[in-house]
């Protein structure tokens, strides 16, 4: 009964739509095992700096091993928690303030599965993919961004 | 015997030396190329960064295999 | 600058809509001081119980007495946690198996506020809120849904 | 001196009684109204259920003030 997962793709193109995380949402209305579903957005800041004030974060990430990453986090969190799905998209390119830039999707049949794989995802993506935020600012500058 | 090696460079690390890629005639270790790269691009020498071997960070010192793609990761800042 | 809160209605009619969920979290891209969404959906689960399969809950509520004490939990949970939005969907009425009967939505700065703030508030509206679900079965019968 | 006191009852209760809501003349406090109503409804022996005075739960035993709306709320399953 087990499924074989392979890697898959989580990068998109620039923000990350509301209408996209609607579809996904929708898409998972026929596993009616599913009892919870966990969700968190990472929407992009305008975060005052020395040097100017963020409009935009471009990023660029180093592909195939964060591909590679994603898939050893994807694995282990399932062998952690008794999920049903789990889906990870992170931007690429450029996202303005106010757009969403990160979106990971946890659903199980108790919802405790759900928020701590949930929880834990977020952490090793920012932890654990090669992935830079270059932080765009008004005044033609750049800093680069700092994961705390 | 010296090897190609790939080296790619992201994000603040590419920026500080002005190259994406570059390509080297090399042989030795990790710690070895570390100091090649330093000498290099003595700008790196105030740059955080990790190196990968074939998409693999590296900890410590490691065997560099022929044909390898290194890769100067600096802190991630996804998300 | 503090912002004085009242009492919100958190009922809907009926299941929760994925483009309700999209259209919030589009609400949101202008309040550019956000870094984080997290986002809790309940999803009716098509349980079998000894009586029959689970293909519909009808909810009711003491409603007053759930808006008041929505509000309680609101404000206890705004004072926990730096939050800059927080917001609570509860279905009435029929809900049938894979639609949603719970939208929970908790934004801040930074991304672990929004997160515990989520995690608690689901669990505060579990155990807090004078709601019952009454789960429907394929039998014509009947059973009265039990929180764990 | 006997009150008016509204009684609404919810859920599993609302469906044991057969009743949504009543109305009864009543003196006395929490503990007494519960002992009436296991009385005048036997089947509520066997259901779980909290009593609420004007939309809060109560806690031991408590005064009934005139005009009260009192709620029979089976355990909580929302979500």
């Amino acid at each position: 009964m087990e499924k074989v997962r392979t890697p898959k793709n989580i990068f998109v193109q620039g923000p990350i739509s509301p209408e996209k995380i609607a579809k996904s949402i929708a898409n998972h209305s026929s596993n009616t095992a599913i009892g919870g579903h966990s969700i968190f957005l990472g929407q992009v800041r305008s975060d005052e700096k020395p040097e100017g004030k963020v409009i935009a974060i471009d990023y660029t990430a180093y592909e195939e091993m964060a591909l590679e990453k994603a898939f050893e986090i994807r694995e282990a969190i399932f062998a952690k928690y008794p999920l049903t799905c789990m889906h990870i998209y992170h931007s690429l390119g450029e996202v303005k303030v106010g757009e969403l830039c990160l979106f990971v999707f946890t659903s199980s049949k108790h919802r405790k599965a759900a928020m701590q794989a949930c929880d834990e995802l977020v952490e090793r993506i920012k932890a654990d993919l090669p992935v830079w935020g270059k932080e765009i600012l008004d005044t033609d500058n750049h800093v680069w961004k700092v994961n705390v | 015997m010296p090897n190609t090696i790939h080296i790619k460079a992201f994000g603040m690390v590419a920026e500080k030396i002005g190259l994406a890629e570059l390509v080297i005639d090399y042989s030795g270790d990790s710690s070895e190329l570390l100091e090649v790269l330093l000498v290099k691009f003595p700008v790196l020498k105030s740059v955080k960064f990790s190196l990968a071997i074939n998409k693999k960070l590296v900890s410590g010192n490691q065997e560099i295999p022929s044909g390898a793609e290194i890769a100067l990761l600096p802190p991630f800042s996804g998300g």
